[in-house]
């Protein structure tokens, strides 16, 4: 990628100081252990992992495995052998990683997770408030329709948040007997957006008239691209869609004119990504934070965006609490930052 | 002449048997098509339309393009498989020409096709210099080129206003003419139809009319042959990886004005449809070897089967054994053929 | 007398084979020159370095007094030099048509780019007239044409273009007489108009009718030129052969036993038309017929080769099934098949393990194998075939070919069979390797075994066999006893003549074919 | 020898590059592990630690016995694309056995294996019956079973106590007894890298010391002669597929026990890895052909390799080229010795 113009001096500044300085908490090794790059979402986390561990003097290890559980056990295997100063997780599953974190956090190493279900005493668990996420995008779908809509659900089972979304999702359709589900589907595969566009496809020449389907609920945004695409170019105006996270891309979907894409709710995966190496860093630093974190999650009304095209960056000048997380500072982490 | 009637009148039941495999060579591919066309045109009216033809057309232009790269290779008796990431690399290339460094249109046109090139040029060095076997070669570059794609672009997908990792945002969008090329209307058909046509006459012309389809033929044909009649074969097999990376290229920057951004991992989901595109295409009027016009029918037959399959609401994960066996059959007519026809010889 | 073409000192070396070493020839303007020489001479050699496909490693060649290198096929075509390969497989793309085939040359040598099929299909046309063959159809696939059709598109290619020098690689190995007659008048026309024709042949009666010189090749050498009117067969013999080997092999007359091989009425469907012949023990039964009779397919038929067999075959009194080479092998069957490399070895395996291939129970104990029994059995067959080789370890694409037939044959040898098919088995066989395998023949019949020898080098076959089978087009035409064997004879019914057409007398007027090796 | 010593003074040049082809063949994947153990060593020194090691050979122990399978079908000179998807199917089938239908561990254990047997033998009914290209065939097989694997679980992923489509809970779990097979430990090692072992340890035995393997060898060498040796060389290439489908469902099982759930495509990442251990392994010691213990030694100089890199902060979207070049670099190797070797010929 080339060099953008705005580069902030401050920043990389900051990472030098601290890089150079003498703080006992400089000079840490994190590494990053990731299922799976779930493109612009994943891009965007890492990003956030390394801005945060660089303002804190520190450096990042990826592993990535490419989807495989049994690669990224491994990894993370060969992350605690390489003496990590802590250990970032990313997705994956109990099952997978259980006994590797166990072995980390008997040797001493701090673990974080984001969405990974693993259940390991001293381990802290991040968590998007993914109950909430589903609730707030079914309330507004809701509220756009009167409580008269029939929907398509776009889920897939074998992600922790993903069912998490998923009781949320049933509860809501059990609270609102107006919202029908008409069709759902469904597959984190290689590559999910396309994929998915190919399946939405086939559900619009299901159901041809207006009418049939009134709108889409994605529970992840990966699938709401693909279901976007497909309506766009079916030129269906008569859809709406619903999705969780959110994504640079994303954003700009939703800013098309004319895009059937309306609401989303979910925490930048920047945020993520600083929150998580701020309580690895809580972790190294001896502290003791809550073991298992909620990420507070935002809400995003296409209607509130502005004609000017916006991204994750400056998205938080429109809505509020975006990119903006204090979330795991502590005053040790800001003298750190600081420095 | 005696000999051969005494031999059709001690094997009736052979003879009857090899003239069913000849029929259905040279037919077969045909009924087929009409055969499926009628079954979902039974099933709904919308069809049997004018729009929905140009729907399926325009499905299918990308596979297509694809296809006749791997047509030429073919003809030449190799086989390049990395097509789908040489597609993939070509669609965030053109992307981020636009998106990244704002440049021109035309050169967002040309560099890609200078992409396409480059892989065809390493291809055939492998093959021809290093003699690694076609398949093997082509299977590792796949692999390759898209390891060079998902670097180029730092595993971000491109679009416009992206936000660059360095910071800032990027300075230049897909301009409308470059959309125009993959979703606009030209008298009366989507443009990626236009170019599909062009480029199928294109690759017919070349292949079936022309010198040089004389001398691609020959070369996969008997490249012993070939030399002795003073062809240059290594050369003439790295034009053919070189025309195949080109297409694919093509297929990439069409996907890109299709989708109207740089999707990453774009091409490898295509790979299989094009080359069943191509196997079916064998069989075209008993062509019985790679042919661009069987192709096209190849990819026209494949992209048919999976509208009216999803109208028929199959699952989507069910389409992998549909098309493997769509191609697996394709690839039994062809290969049953070729041992009948080589036995006779 | 202008010399068109002269070649001088030629050598050529493949990797540990010397190929041609001081190759020699002179063509004039408008002659037609016969180059001969025994298998492996290294006649092909010779004329592929000038028509541009090796390039020699030594010597020079002159064209109109001019030197000229032709370093591809492509720069010896522009010299106007064309050739009518040897192996007509190479040549042939059996994907296009007759016609595109034989305009083959033209396509790659450029003219115009788009292509009419009208004008190509005229042209082919014309082309096949001149050699009154204008009933292969030009629209025809290639590769469903028979050897004799495709070897004259050949021709046909070599016809198209105003050539100064043509070349025909054994052109009428696989062609009736009555093709042959048709060539040759296409010869004696160009010949007439000054075209150089380069000629070479194993037959030598129509040597003597085509050629104004002959040039006799040995060993990669030149040996001899000779002007033909002034020649006798003999002579040319000798000159193939060299005096220390024309010594005949000596006949050991040995008792006959019962019927070993019985087969009747055998067909494969292809090929093979009611076929029905018996062997002896200890009896050596040759069967010969030009290329393309059928004679690799009979063989492989009696070894369960070939799918759709009927007909009987009888082992040793026992009916026996033969539908996988297996069966045969139990049955006491050994084939030493025609295409060595192809069929009968493992080239990048050691010797070791090619020999105890065959029998691999015998060299295992349980499962696992036991290499000391196999190098034991290696060791014995290098001692009794004589085999030149370093140790059991070398692999098989080191030795030299008549070491690689002999390893082919002793493969066998672990196994005690009953019969043994030779499928040409001195074929690209050096001439010493070749005595040894006679030897060998004879001494297996000589212990009781029964012997088909499969070739279409009729003395070669006439002087080891005990009866002869002529095959002529996948029958078997004639049985001649050692007796009435002779070259004319054999010829004769080879090329399809039927007896009712010929006098017995004409035939047996010049019975002094050598039976040399 | 005349012609040799010839040879060498009128062509020093070319002999110099003999040498040294010959060289890297014999030693080159020896020196490569080496030189790699040291480096990584020198920079960490956690690397050169049993524990490390242990891991590493955890790590490599799935990839290795889908590479034992593909090295079984190189033998016969054929070529397994499938064993990715093969893998996939087994490990979905395994965990369906226990969450959904709640079965015993032997019939866990057994079930996936027949799955393998029916692969091989589709893959190999269409080589030898139908007479398509090895690769070809099992490039369809390869999409076939990976629609099959995902048709099956409808799209979804197997994990204990999952809700099912119809409705409900899932009424099994994956035992401890056979998590084990995963993620146990036995005598000081991980219970995977017993299974790796003996399996390698099995394929050599088979492979260079028995007649099977013998035959499996000269089938692949030269399938005409084994034929007319006696050999049942149709037999011979089916069962190699069949043990190649054997040795990739096995990879399923093991999968599904060290993940604890049964993973949606979780072989397709794999194929490329074992391809490329088999080709690296080929040049082991010189061997120049497919070999079980160079399979082991590619696998884990690959994995070695791509454990070190990790750690050396390579951008993670680099892998595939490294893998890419990993591989290629091995086919060089093996074809330029190939063609060396014929050429002397
Ligand atoms: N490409 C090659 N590689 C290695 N050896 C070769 C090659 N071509 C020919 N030879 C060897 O060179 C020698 C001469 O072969 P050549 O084909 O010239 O003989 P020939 O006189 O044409 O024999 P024939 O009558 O059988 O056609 C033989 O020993 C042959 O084995
Ligand atoms: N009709 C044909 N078309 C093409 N090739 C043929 C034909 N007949 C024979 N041949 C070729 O000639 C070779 C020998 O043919 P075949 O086995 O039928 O006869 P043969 O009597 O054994 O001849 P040979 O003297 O070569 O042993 C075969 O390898 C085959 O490739
Ligand atoms: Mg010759
Ligand atoms: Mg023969």
């Amino acid at each position: 990628q080339p060099k953008g113009e705005t580069v902030t001096e401050e920043e990389t500044d900051a990472g030098d100081n601290a890089a150079t300085s003498e703080h006992e908490l400089a000079g840490k090794n994190v590494a990053l252990i990731l299922q799976q790059n779930l493109g612009t979402f994943s891009a965007q986390y890492i990003a956030g992992v390394e801005e945060q561990a660089e303002k804190f003097g520190g450096s990042v290890t990826v592993f990535n495995a490419e989807g495989d559980l049994a690669k990224m056990a491994s990894n993370l295997d060969a992350a605690i052998n390489q003496g990590a100063d802590a250990i970032l997780i990313d997705h994956g599953t109990k099952e997978a990683l259980n006994q590797g974190v166990e072995k980390a956090v008997e040797q001493g190493i701090p673990v974080v997770a984001f969405d990974a279900g693993v259940d390991v005493e001293g381990v802290v668990s991040l968590e998007q408030g993914d109950q909430l996420m589903a609730e707030l995008t079914l309330q507004k779908l809701s509220d756009d329709f009167n409580g008269e809509a029939n929907i398509v659900k776009i889920w897939t089972a074998g992600y922790a948040p993903m069912e998490r979304r998923q009781i949320a999702y049933e509860q809501f359709l059990k609270d609102n007997p107006g919202i029908k589900e008409v069709a759902a589907f469904g597959a984190a595969t290689q590559n999910t957006a396309l994929d998915t566009q190919a399946q939405m496809e086939a559900i619009l020449k299901q159901y041809p008239n207006e009418g049939d389907i009134t709108a889409v609920w994605a529970a992840w945004d990966e699938f709401a691209k693909g279901a976007v695409r497909a309506i766009e170019q079916a030129g269906r105006t008569d859809i709406k869609v619903y999705s969780i996270d959110m994504s640079d891309e994303d954003l700009q979907m939703i800013q098309k004119d004319g895009s059937p894409w309306v609401a989303s709710a979910a925490v930048d995966p920047t945020d993520i990504g600083r929150i998580q190496v701020r309580y690895a860093y809580q972790l190294i630093n001896g502290e003791e934070p809550e073991e298992r974190v909620v990420l507070e999650p935002v809400f995003i009304d296409a209607a509130e965006l502005p004609e000017e095209t916006v991204t994750t960056e400056t998205l938080s000048e429109y809505v509020e609490g975006w990119g903006a997380s204090d979330q795991g500072y502590t005053d040790d982490l800001r003298e750190l930052e600081g420095q | 002449m005696q000999a051969v009637e005494k031999k059709s009148l001690s094997r009736p039941k052979n003879s009857a048997k090899e003239n069913t495999v000849q029929f259905l060579f040279k037919y077969g591919a045909i009924i087929l098509l009409v055969a499926i066309i009628l079954y979902f045109s039974s099933l709904s009216e919308a069809f049997f339309s004018y729009g929905n033809f140009a729907d399926i057309l325009r499905s299918i232009s990308i596979v297509t393009l694809l296809a006749l790269g791997v047509t030429f290779t073919l003809v030449v008796d190799g086989f390049d498989l990395s097509v789908g990431s040489t597609m993939s690399l070509s669609t965030v290339v053109t992307a981020s020409l636009m998106v990244w460094y704002d440049m021109p249109l035309w050169l967002v046109l040309l560099l890609p096709l200078l992409i396409g090139v480059a892989v065809g040029l390493v291809n055939s060095f492998l093959i021809t210099v290093i003699s690694i076997p076609d398949l093997l070669a082509t299977l590792s570059m796949m692999y390759i080129v898209a390891g060079l794609h998902r670097t180029y672009t730092e595993g971000y997908s491109i679009y416009n206003n992206m936000p660059l990792t360095s910071g800032g945002v990027a300075p230049g969008q897909l301009s409308d003419a470059f959309l125009w090329i993959g979703q606009g209307q030209f008298i009366g058909l989507p443009v990626p139809v236009w170019i599909m046509v062009v480029m199928v006459l294109a690759a017919y012309l070349i292949l079936d009319h022309t010198r040089w389809g004389r001398i691609l033929y020959m070369t996969g044909g008997n490249a012993e042959a070939a030399k002795l009649s003073g062809v240059n074969v290594k050369k003439v097999k790295t034009l053919a990886y070189i025309i195949s990376g080109v297409f694919a290229s093509m297929a990439g920057v069409l996907f890109t004005a299709r989708v109207g951004s740089g999707q990453i991992d774009a091409g490898a989901p295509l790979l299989m449809e094009a080359v069943a595109a191509v196997f079916v295409g064998y069989s075209v009027l008993g062509a019985g070897k790679p042919n661009a016009l069987g192709t096209f029918f190849g990819a026209a037959v494949i992209g048919i089967l999976l509208n009216g399959l999803t109208i028929q609401n199959l699952p989507y994960y069910a389409f992998d054994i549909i098309k493997g066996a769509v191609l697996v059959t394709a690839l039994a007519v062809t290969y049953v053929y070729a041992k009948n026809k080589f036995a006779k010889s | 007398m202008q010399h068109l073409l002269t070649m001088q000192a030629i050598g050529k070396r493949f990797g540990h084979v010397t190929a041609l070493q001081g190759g020699e020839l002179t063509l004039t303007k408008g002659e037609v020159h016969a180059l001969l020489g025994v298998n492996g001479a290294g006649k092909s050699t010779m004329i592929k370095i000038l028509s541009g496909v090796y390039g020699p490693d030594s010597g020079e060649i002159r064209l109109d007094g001019n030197v000229v290198s032709l370093r591809s096929p492509k720069q010896a075509k522009e010299h106007g030099i064309y050739c009518v390969y040897q192996e007509v497989d190479t040549a042939i793309v059996a994907e296009l048509t007759v016609a595109e085939n034989i305009l083959l040359d033209s396509f790659a040598s450029g003219g115009s780019f788009l292509l009419s099929r009208k004008k190509i299909n005229k042209q082919a046309k014309d082309t096949l007239a001149k050699l009154q063959m204008e009933e292969i159809s030009v629209t025809r696939k290639a590769g469903t044409l028979t050897l004799a059709e495709k070897q004259l598109v050949l021709i046909a290619r070599a016809l198209v273009h105003s050539a100064k020098i043509i070349i025909f690689d054994e052109p009428t190995a696989p062609l009736s007489l009555t093709e042959s007659d048709k060539l040759f008048s296409v010869i004696q026309k160009l010949s007439a108009d000054g075209v150089g024709c380069i000629f070479i042949s194993h037959r030598l009666p129509e040597i003597f009718d085509i050629s104004h010189r002959i040039t006799v090749m040995r060993e990669g050498k030149w040996v001899n030129t000779f002007v033909t009117e002034e020649s006798y067969a003999e002579q040319i013999i000798e000159a193939m052969l060299g005096e220390a080997l024309s010594q005949e092999l000596e006949d050991h007359p040995h008792p006959l036993g019962e019927n070993l091989l019985e087969v009747k009425g055998l067909s494969d469907g292809g090929k093979l038309r009611e076929v029905s012949l018996t062997v002896k023990t200890g009896e050596i039964v040759g069967i010969v017929g030009f290329v393309g009779a059928g004679k690799t397919e009979l063989a492989k038929a009696l070894f369960g080769a070939s799918d759709k067999i009927v007909g009987t075959v009888e082992i040793a009194g026992k009916k026996t099934r033969l539908k996988h080479p297996g069966d045969a092998i139990r049955a006491g069957l050994a084939l030493i098949p025609e295409e060595r490399r192809k069929e009968g070895l493992f080239v990048y395996e050691t010797l070791r393990t090619n020999a105890s291939f065959p029998n691999l129970r015998k060299f295992s104990t349980g499962l696992f194998m036991n290499k000391t029994s196999e190098t034991q059995f290696a060791e014995e067959i290098i001692g009794k075939l004589k085999i030149k080789t370093d140790d059991t370890e070398t692999p098989l694409l080191h030795l030299s070919g008549g070491n690689q037939q002999k390893v082919v044959i002793g493969k066998w040898m672990s196994l005690d069979s009953l019969l043994y098919l030779f499928d040409e088995p001195t074929k690209g066989v050096d001439i010493g390797a070749k005595v040894d395998i006679f030897k060998l023949i004879r001494e297996l019949a000589g212990s009781g075994k029964g012997c088909l020898y499969f070739s279409s080098e009729i003395h070669e076959a006439i002087g080891i066999s005990d009866r002869i089978l002529v095959m002529y087009d996948g029958q078997i035409v004639k049985e001649l006893s050692r007796q009435e064997a002779t070259q004319e004879r054999i010829l004769f019914y080879a090329s399809g003549g039927k007896e009712e057409l010929i006098k017995t007398e004409k035939l047996s007027e010049r019975e002094h074919s050598s039976v040399s090796v």
